[in-house]
């Protein structure tokens, strides 16, 4: 996403709406946040967008947005056995031109955390197809949960990083409009007289107010010194060992590959996977790196806030609190990382 | 809309064009390219692994087991011990498999110019000493003496028994080769005792020497004291590490250790680098 | 609550236990489990409504066993796991004891047979929502409860937190992470994702207590407690013997009676 | 003009009762649909309801389940275990949506030849009329991408 001069424009609600209606229009898939209600609870999925309407202006979706760019299932291979022999059929990722419309700011920072681990060495085509195809055009905060922690990342309600357009609210209705990057402005030529030029410096609804609970730049190196403490057995006493941080979160990058197969022809497909499943680093011969919770649970930890920063120099998380929601013990990252580093020399 | 980027999990087919089979359950496959044209490109270094299918089945992590000296085919030598093995090994001559790779660092055979060199290796991990040592052999003015400590549970586990015999008639080599206790057999010549107390016998000079060690992590744990002994330094040790991987291209996670990607910034690590990460392989 | 810290403290400064699992307070309202080791940390223990996970799950995880002898702070469901597990010979009597928050008081059970005592006079019944739900389901064709769990299990995403967060899932290795052969695709498109749990209502079928903390876990809210529901359901009506019931092994789908009554063998 | 609708059945029977009475069939001469491939396990118990949902997801539009009549099986009580499986797992399929008029469960002896065709027949007719069903067998390309 090349960074270009931030321009500044102004939406009206209904232009927002007609802006959802043209990209609807265009033949984009259109994801976004809503509310879903089902047996008596609410929760926020994230989902085709009929319109403006939908859209789930608070609040965090359980599921990230990264299934857009890297889907919980991918074909990678597909194959035919003929007599003794392969025939190998390469794969196409099949990406729709697609705007993840109204996710929040943390959502848009993760595409970069994702970038650092799938593209660092050699590009990953299906990842990079379908990122290329992708607009994320996010709505600031103007709420945070308690299990939110951005500002303690280095970011913020109301960062624009990752976005190619950032809308804010503004106090009296309507959205100021960032566009940060050339694809943002393809949508705003899209969206023909929806955008309005800036009148006046215009009066930002507040962000969500946030205070820091830690701050992660001190972690590499507390966490480089403590690989052994007790702190993290401790933590992961409650642990499952299950992978719902993994799979809700926007920058958990760790996959699988699984063959499938029948007499005549097969796939090989990439599945999501997580550190947190013993499974993971299980060899064949019984053998297991990782054979303990506490264990896992420190490399999840340790993965996204010490190796993350010394090799990608980003961190691999971006604050959006999307695991400690979905964690059935309420493992909270955010107290987690404050203990970590409060208690850590 | 296609993309221009290439699939980098589409791996070659290969043919296999030999099968050995080297103990209870370890087979030795040479591979050729399925297309020529892709095998004549192919290069690889000594050290280097690769991620071999078996269609319907799924992937598994070898080294690979051959010289890169020798050209035209690559062998790996694996044992069946899950799904994807099993299903190699249900594989015969002029079956194609895949191959991914080459993936991983190499042994800096350029560091070792002009150096003694000492090969210790146990079990099943002889094979991703086997393509260094063959790699040597075929460069043998550069180096100064050539050593290799090779144990084994009994006669029976040895992997490569012909080139064994074959190592042992060299002039311009030393092999030497054990047993466990207990796994001995009438008319066996080789020597009976673990590796670690082979190696502290035969106390090889430190001076001017890399050892390259391979095994079960019991073998290594007990074999560097030794070697600390002998006056080994840390960075003359080296060693190759076998981790869970995937996908082979730093991506996947799972062979992550500490800042490490196995797949990527190893296999083959000093003893210096090890100690720099986790225990966790 | 001042009990429940109360008796946690004199257990742990009797020695009689050396680990206490109850609630505690967690983000926002919620309630996670805590591992209370020493009297002083007896005051982080919360007893409300809220308090609704089975902790069961953590018997037989041996980073929990290797604490010591455990005291469980247990709802109904929570003593239903118990003895299941009893009956699965997963834990020992002498390992732990149950306290049981009752009218104000803490109720100590240190037997199976007072487990068993407790839970006969305890009600079973499913939450009024869940019942509401398998009601509306029953009343479905075939093919509109296709098409409902078509949806539902489409979210699925394998993370396994139903299985983990089972007081009943304790399988060192479970059938889903065996792959020779690879029974089950790994995949959680929509075929692998209704196999699994498939699987794994028939797993549980005769030995749920039906607790819902596997519905509870699910990040993507999919009902999932509902299917362990149904073959739970399906194993009382037709042989009457409840999951949970009883601390000898009794499980209904490890034995048989010659005059089994059905109407479709034909 | 597009061909007749002709069901594929799958048939999992044991080998010592049913296996032998469809043989029986065969050496009767007594003739019936051939719509059926039969795949022949030791004993009913060795019948994981799975296989079911296998067949089903591998493009069988309808399912027959048989072996040894009740206090005949070679086993002495793989069929009385697998009866009680099938009460729940009947239950279970129907509950998450799976037509039970797709599946047919059946006892049928080694001197039951005329059982068999008659079952494979009423069975292959049963489920011609109620169509192909890709229920499960579409699941299987869904939610990949």
């Amino acid at each position: 996403m090349v960074a270009t001069m931030v321009d500044r424009l102004t939406l009206s609600d209904s232009a927002v709406d007609a802006l959802v209606a043209a990209l609807i229009r265009s033949g984009r898939r259109v994801l976004g946040p809503q509310l879903v209600r089902s047996q008596g609870q609410d929760r926020i999925d994230i989902a085709p967008l009929a319109s403006f309407a939908d859209l789930a202006r608070d609040g965090q979706a359980v599921a990230s947005a990264k299934g857009a760019v890297f889907p919980k299932v991918e074909r990678l291979l597909h194959y035919r056995y003929a007599g003794k022999s392969i025939e190998l059929a390469d794969v196409e990722p099949a990406s729709p031109p697609t705007v993840l419309f109204g996710v929040r700011p943390c959502e848009a920072r993760a595409f970069a955390a994702l970038q650092a681990v799938l593209n660092w060495d050699s590009e990953d085509k299906f990842f990079s197809h379908r990122l290329a195809n992708t607009t994320v055009v996010a709505i600031s905060c103007t709420e945070a949960d308690a299990s939110c922690f951005c500002t303690s990342v280095g970011s913020r309600p109301d960062d624009g990083q990752g976005s190619d357009i950032l809308l804010c609210r503004l106090a009296h209705g309507g959205y100021l409009a960032k566009v940060a990057t050339s694809r943002g402005q393809a949508l705003v030529e899209l969206g023909q007289g929806v955008f309005q030029a800036l009148a006046a410096e215009p009066e930002l609804a507040p962000a969500a107010a946030l205070a820091p609970a830690f701050d992660a730049k001190t972690l590499p190196q507390k966490l480089a010194a403590h690989f052994d403490h007790p702190l993290w057995v401790e933590q992961s006493l409650r642990c499952l060992g299950c992978g719902a941080c993994a799979f809700v979160c926007p920058t958990c990058a760790c996959f699988s590959i699984e063959d499938e197969a029948d007499s005549r022809q097969g796939q090989r497909l990439r599945t999501w996977d997580s550190c947190g499943l013993r499974l993971f680093t299980l060899h064949a011969s019984g053998h297991n790196p990782r054979d303990r919770q506490s264990q896992r649970w420190r490399q999840r930890v340790y993965h996204k806030f010490a190796y993350y920063p010394d090799r990608f120099q980003t961190l691999g998380c971006v604050g959006c609190g999307k695991c400690s929601r979905a964690c059935p013990v309420d493992m909270n990252l955010k107290q987690h990382l404050a203990e970590a580093a409060r208690t850590l020399p | 809309m296609a993309t221009t980027t290439p699939n980098s999990y589409k791996p070659y087919l290969m043919r296999i064009a030999a099968i050995t089979k080297e103990a209870p359950g370890v087979r030795t496959f040479r591979l050729e390219f399925a297309d020529a044209g892709e095998g004549t490109a192919f290069r690889f270094a000594t050290g280097q692994f690769g991620l071999y299918s078996a269609f319907g089945e799924g992937e598994s992590t070898f080294c690979i087991a051959s010289s890169p000296t020798r050209k035209g085919y690559i062998e790996c030598t694996f044992r069946e011990t899950g799904r994807v093995t099993a299903s190699l090994a249900d594989k015969d001559v002029g079956d194609i498999i895949g191959f991914r790779g080459p993936y991983g660092n190499v042994f800096p055979l350029e560091r070792w110019q002009g150096k003694h060199l000492i090969f210790i290796a146990g079990g099943i991990a002889l094979p991703p000493l086997r393509s260094v040592i063959w790699n040597c052999l075929d460069l043998r003015e550069r180096f100064a003496t050539m050593t290799v400590v090779y144990g084994a549970r009994t006669v029976n586990d040895l992997v490569y028994k012909h080139e064994l015999a074959d190592w042992g008639k060299r002039p311009d080599m030393k092999l030497v080769v054990t047993v466990d206790p207990g796994g001995d057999e009438p008319g066996w010549t080789g020597k009976v005792g673990f590796v670690p107390h082979i190696v502290e016998q035969l106390a090889p000079t430190a001076a001017n020497t890399v050892a390259i060690v391979c095994g079960p992590p019991i073998m290594i744990k007990l074999t560097l004291p030794v070697l600390a002994k002998l006056g080994f330094g840390k960075t003359e040790i080296y060693t190759t590490l076998e981790n869970r991987m995937k996908c082979g291209l730093g991506k996947c996670g799972r062979c992550n250790t500490g800042r490490s990607f196995v797949c990527k910034d190893g296999p083959v690590y000093t003893l210096a680098d090890l100690e720099r990460l986790p225990a966790e392989y | 609550m001042e009990s429940l810290q109360r008796k946690a403290q004199e257990l742990l400064a009797a020695g009689t236990v050396k680990l206490v699992i109850g609630y505690g307070e967690g983000t926002g309202v919620r309630r996670r489990p805590i591992f209370v080791r020493t009297g002083d940390q007896a005051g982080s223990l919360v007893l409300d409504p809220a308090c609704t996970q089975n902790l069961a799950t953590y018997l037989t995880k041996a980073e929990v066993r290797a604490l010591g002898r455990t005291a469980l702070v247990a709802t109904p469901s929570t003593l239903r796991s118990i003895l299941q597990l009893a009956a699965e010979r997963q834990v020992r009597e002498e390992n732990l004891l149950a306290l049981v928050p009752l009218a104000g008081t803490i109720k100590e059970l240190t037997t199976f047979a007072d487990i068993e005592a407790m839970v006969a006079t305890l009600p079973d019944e499913i939450a009024r929502a869940d019942q509401e739900m398998l009601t509306q389901l029953g009343a479905m064709s075939v093919v509109e409860r296709r098409a409902f769990w078509e949806k539902e299990l489409g979210r699925c995403v394998k993370c396994y937190a139903c299985r983990a967060a089972c007081p009943m899932c304790y399988c060192e290795r479970c059938t889903m992470d065996n792959n020779r052969p690879q029974w089950v695709p790994v995949a959680s498109h929509a075929l692998g994702n209704l196999e699994y749990h498939v699987v794994r209502a028939m797993h549980l079928a005769g030995r749920c207590v039906r607790c819902g903390t596997c519905g509870a876990a699910c990040p993507h809210g999919i009902p999932i407690h509902l299917l362990t529901f149904a073959s739970e359901g399906s194993v009382r009506r037709q042989f009457g013997q409840p999951g949970g019931a009883s601390s000898r092994p009794t499980y209904a789908l490890a034995t048989f009676k010659p005059d089994d009554k059905e109407d479709f063998i034909r | 003009m597009a061909e007749p609708f002709e069901p594929k059945l799958t048939a999992f029977v044991c080998n010592w009762c049913t296996y032998a009475g469809a043989d029986l069939t065969g050496t009767s001469r007594i003739k019936y649909q051939a719509n059926v491939r039969v795949i022949r396990l030791p004993c009913t118990g060795r019948i994981d309801f799975m296989m079911v949902l296998k067949a089903f997801a591998r493009g069988s539009d309808g399912v027959i389940i048989s072996g040894c009549h009740p206090n005949d099986c070679h086993y002495t009580s793989g069929n009385y275990h697998a009866r009680r499986r099938w009460m729940v797992f009947r239950d279970l399929i129907d509950f998450v949506g799976i037509d039970l008029a797709r599946v047919t469960f059946s006892w049928i002896s080694a001197a039951e030849g005329a059982k068999w065709a008659s079952l494979v027949n009423e069975t292959t007719d049963r489920v011609r009329a109620l169509g192909p069903y890709q229920e499960i067998g579409k699941l299987a390309a869904a939610g990949i991408e």
